[in-house]
């Protein structure tokens, strides 16, 4: 783990509310986990909670979707602009657990760990398809479709692929395991099409977080048990059947 | 020049000390800074009984702020005391074990079974809403206050400090009685009380309707307050509020602050606490201080 | 669909007022905005006699906030009501004097020279400190702010709005000894009261100690208080307190208040003002509410 | 006068601690007049006034110097970013109740507003001497040179024109009246040996300020007659002898 300051490498936007961004840094990561990252110079107070996307010898590209003040901000850097950087955080996919045919799912800016998933997976000997949802434009796809067998898009506008959900697409019977990240509503859905199939799955939460390393308890999310599991130190990936997806 | 000081009877190695709440039993933060470095640590609030905590939105941010819900989620006194509490103390720093309580029986029975077992300090949290009060802080009217702080220091024989809250009605008022009840330290200032709506909702943001605000945008109130009980008291006072560059810390004790806590800022920057250390000691150095004490305003 | 909102028998064109000591007497500004599109404006902070303000260092940038001490700097009540006021008057919006004072009788006499004298609504500060009383603050306890607005409730015939101070020792408590005392509306909250020491000197940047706190790091407070004050009384409530974007003045306005009053944001951008009420209507149109009082929560 | 949201033209530093930043506006202003200047997505609650240094065509150009955060904020302004400028604000130097043979007096930052001053007078037909006091690396003063009859040069350490203050070369004798900006113990001496001299003297003053237009009154300078002057209204120009310069 690190949290250190390092020169922003390249920030560009896909879409109007979906930028990347690239950072140069050493320490090893494992699919799934996220960091915090927060413009040395900006005007918020936190970091932003932002999924590893990919890792390229030791380029680490993050997504990000603008929804509020903190990642427009983010929207904002430049090359060369100080960000702070604090990660690896959080468990990620237990790849070592899983065996088999897997199924990616990803929804939205979701999609984002699924690329360095399928890329640890594929060379893990692991062989993967994916299934990747987005309400218009989709993105990573292209990437997705060098990692993957076989790579389904789904738009709620029909612009790209299938029109509707790529959750009614999926059919988890056909796979060993899924690993899914995305809205809450896609969670829901491929948690009860799994539970139903009997095929485990695991997925990745995402909540407001502070401190990013268990300590403040702001981001709990409900175990099926009862307690209060942290997003961020106790997942952010939890299997299907550890938490309640209730509003 | 050292930064060394004695807080209660305890010798810190420096008056860096980490806010409950923020900084979870210390070994969070073991893998991102160097714990060992921190003058103590102040355990997340803990109550006799566990407590799961809040339902809904637990923290937004706010200006240079921000509002959290947690609601006192903690695993209980007697799971501390045999699980965390040895964790904490094998960290190196002083170990403050933060205490609240929804009654009074509530309030000693935690301190009954913390007394002894280990923890340096006591610092006793006031702010918790009394269950028998409708809900209002034990921590807002002075003869609330007294009655736990009188009840707690029977059943407490180590270093206790007392953390008031700035919803106090009459904060030096307050911060005497404690005094007067057994303090041995007081601790301030705890959040201010703030709140959050959701304009597309139009419904509070936080299911408790209010939420605890901390951050740099509440340093200049704590700082008026800390000012304020240090000239009320002639115990120790650590102050707390926003805190987040060796300047402020610097101003806190100036203002008559034995030792400071740092909280929020170091969501924003985890090594806010080092850097803080640091500064202090570059300060101390440009200004021939040779310890803490001596950084008071005359 | 219209932003028109009555307040206490005034009519304004819209919810949003210019703060007090903010705008000074409304013509500063209006070389920089079309001024004639609020809703109304707060008179510099007026006393019955003149006052040159304080010494020193008067102003301080804190975390999205601003530290001031002023000093209640003003031309005195006659010189008002003589130049200024005429002049706010040619602006369009509502004109409402503030009215401070050292003590009762001072705030009596101000009070009875502004009666009549053509402002739309008389705001009543009792942030002021008491000088017969140690300097404390008449809106501190409740029995002393009751005696100040009883005296100029006698005084005073026209539409008043009481302003509190977060600092009063009970707030509901306070909120309704004003409605009980005559006040016809309140409004909320004046600065918090905060401090900033230059770590150089180790003394306090302000002459006078302390300083009032403004600005979005001090809304989350704002908006618990007036919540509160809106069920503790049924006189219409004026919510103010860091609101700087649209988005607040709607968490005021859902919390209970019949207007805002934007403040400190207008120094950060001088259109914040017409920006909220640009945002504010667009916010009435996507949700349907044909007028301001439809935006409260149920 | 405007509030606007201007892109940055370009921003330089001429010094480690000394910067030059550049806009383009339309509207006019007069020399000794200043502008609140605020990074739009900046971190800081209030903009920071700073004299015009000069302007040609519809360039303004600012020069200004580290002292905090929000200084330090310019700094890392990028050209395009976006800068809310509101101004011109304030009442500047009244060139036009001047006549004669001027003496334009600038202490560190305070040369700034001379550079536009002394253009505006050279185009009224007036005639200048510049006196330029600096810490230690000048600036500024080779544009003064071709905009002034004569410029002197003075620095504490001695690194270029004469070893010491440039009040004490200046002999207010020579000249019909005298504008100064400088450091508080240079406009000083200053306004002492003008007032001994019986020189007319215009002084610019500085401060914290929030509104810049003679709203909050948080700015106030102490005026002779007792009563407390606004610097952003009534000034930031003063007659010597209406202010007292006393700590």
């Amino acid at each position: 783990m690190l949290s250190e300051v390092l020169a922003v490498r390249s920030n560009e936007m896909l879409l109007p509310d979906i930028g990347r961004l690239t950072v140069e840094a050493a320490a090893p990561a494992r699919p799934g986990q996220f960091y915090m990252l927060r413009p040395e110079h900006g005007a918020m107070l936190l970091g932003r909670a932002i999924s590893l996307c990919d890792r390229q010898g030791e380029i680490l590209t993050f997504l990000y979707k603008i929804v509020g003040k903190g990642t427009a901000e983010l929207s904002r850097l430049r090359e060369g602009d100080p960000l702070r950087l604090t990660g690896p955080l959080g468990n990620g996919f237990p790849l070592e657990d899983i065996s088999g045919k897997i199924a990616l799912i990803g929804g939205g800016v979701g999609v984002a760990p699924m690329v360095y998933t399928a890329r640890a997976l594929r060379e893990r000997g692991n062989t993967a398809d994916a299934f990747l949802g987005y309400p218009d434009s989709p993105y990573l796809h292209e990437t997705m479709k060098t990692l993957c067998d076989k790579v389904t898009v789904a738009t709620e506008s029909g612009v790209c692929g299938a029109k509707g959900y790529v959750t009614d697409i999926f059919d988890p019977e056909k796979y060993a395991a899924v690993l899914c990240c995305g809205p809450l509503a896609m969670m829901r859905a491929v948690a009860e099409k799994c539970k139903a199939a009997g095929t485990p799955v695991w997925l990745s939460l995402e909540n407001r977080m502070a401190c990013g390393v268990g300590a403040c308890l702001v981001c709990t999310c409900k175990g099926k048990s009862g307690g209060n599991l942290r997003v961020c130190a106790d997942g952010p990936v939890f299997r299907g059947e550890e938490i309640s997806l209730d509003a | 020049m050292t930064l060394e000081t004695d807080l209660l009877g305890v010798t810190l190695k420096n008056p860096v000390i980490m806010a409950s709440g923020t900084f979870g039993f210390g070994e969070e933060y073991a893998g991102l800074i160097d714990v060992s470095r921190l003058g103590g640590i102040c355990s997340k609030g803990l109550t006799l009984r566990p407590r799961a905590g809040n339902d809904g939105v637990r923290m937004s941010e706010t200006a240079a702020g921000m509002l959290n819900s947690v609601g006192m989620q903690n695993p209980g006194v007697p799971h501390f005391i045999e699980r965390e509490l040895p964790a904490m103390k094998a960290l190196g720093p002083a170990v403050i074990a933060n205490l609240g309580g929804g009654d009074i029986e509530e309030y000693v029975e935690g301190a009954r079974l913390l007394d002894g077992s280990g923890a340096d300090i006591l610092e006793l949290n006031i702010s918790c809403p009394n269950v028998k009060d409708g809900g209002m802080a034990f921590g807002i009217k002075t003869q609330v206050a007294r009655e736990v702080v009188r009840a707690v220091r029977r059943a407490y024989s180590g270093p206790m400090l007392v953390k008031l809250s700035p919803g106090a009605e009459n904060l030096t008022e307050m911060a005497k009685a404690c005094e007067a009840e057994g303090a041995d330290g007081l601790s301030l200032i705890n959040t201010l009380v703030g709140m959050a709506i959701d304009v597309e909702t139009r419904r509070s943001l936080f299911r408790n309707r209010v939420a605890g605000l901390s951050g740099p945008a509440i340093k200049p109130v704590a700082l008026r307050m800390v000012w304020d009980a240090c000239r009320a008291v002639s115990i120790p006072v650590v102050g707390l509020g926003g805190i987040a560059a060796w300047r402020d810390a610097a101003e806190f004790l100036i203002a008559g602050a034995a030792a400071i806590q740092v909280g929020t800022a170091t969501f924003s920057r985890p090594d806010t606490a080092l850097s803080i250390i640091d500064g202090l000691g570059e300060y101390m150095s440009r200004h021939g201080f040779e310890r803490i004490s001596d950084i008071r305003a005359c």
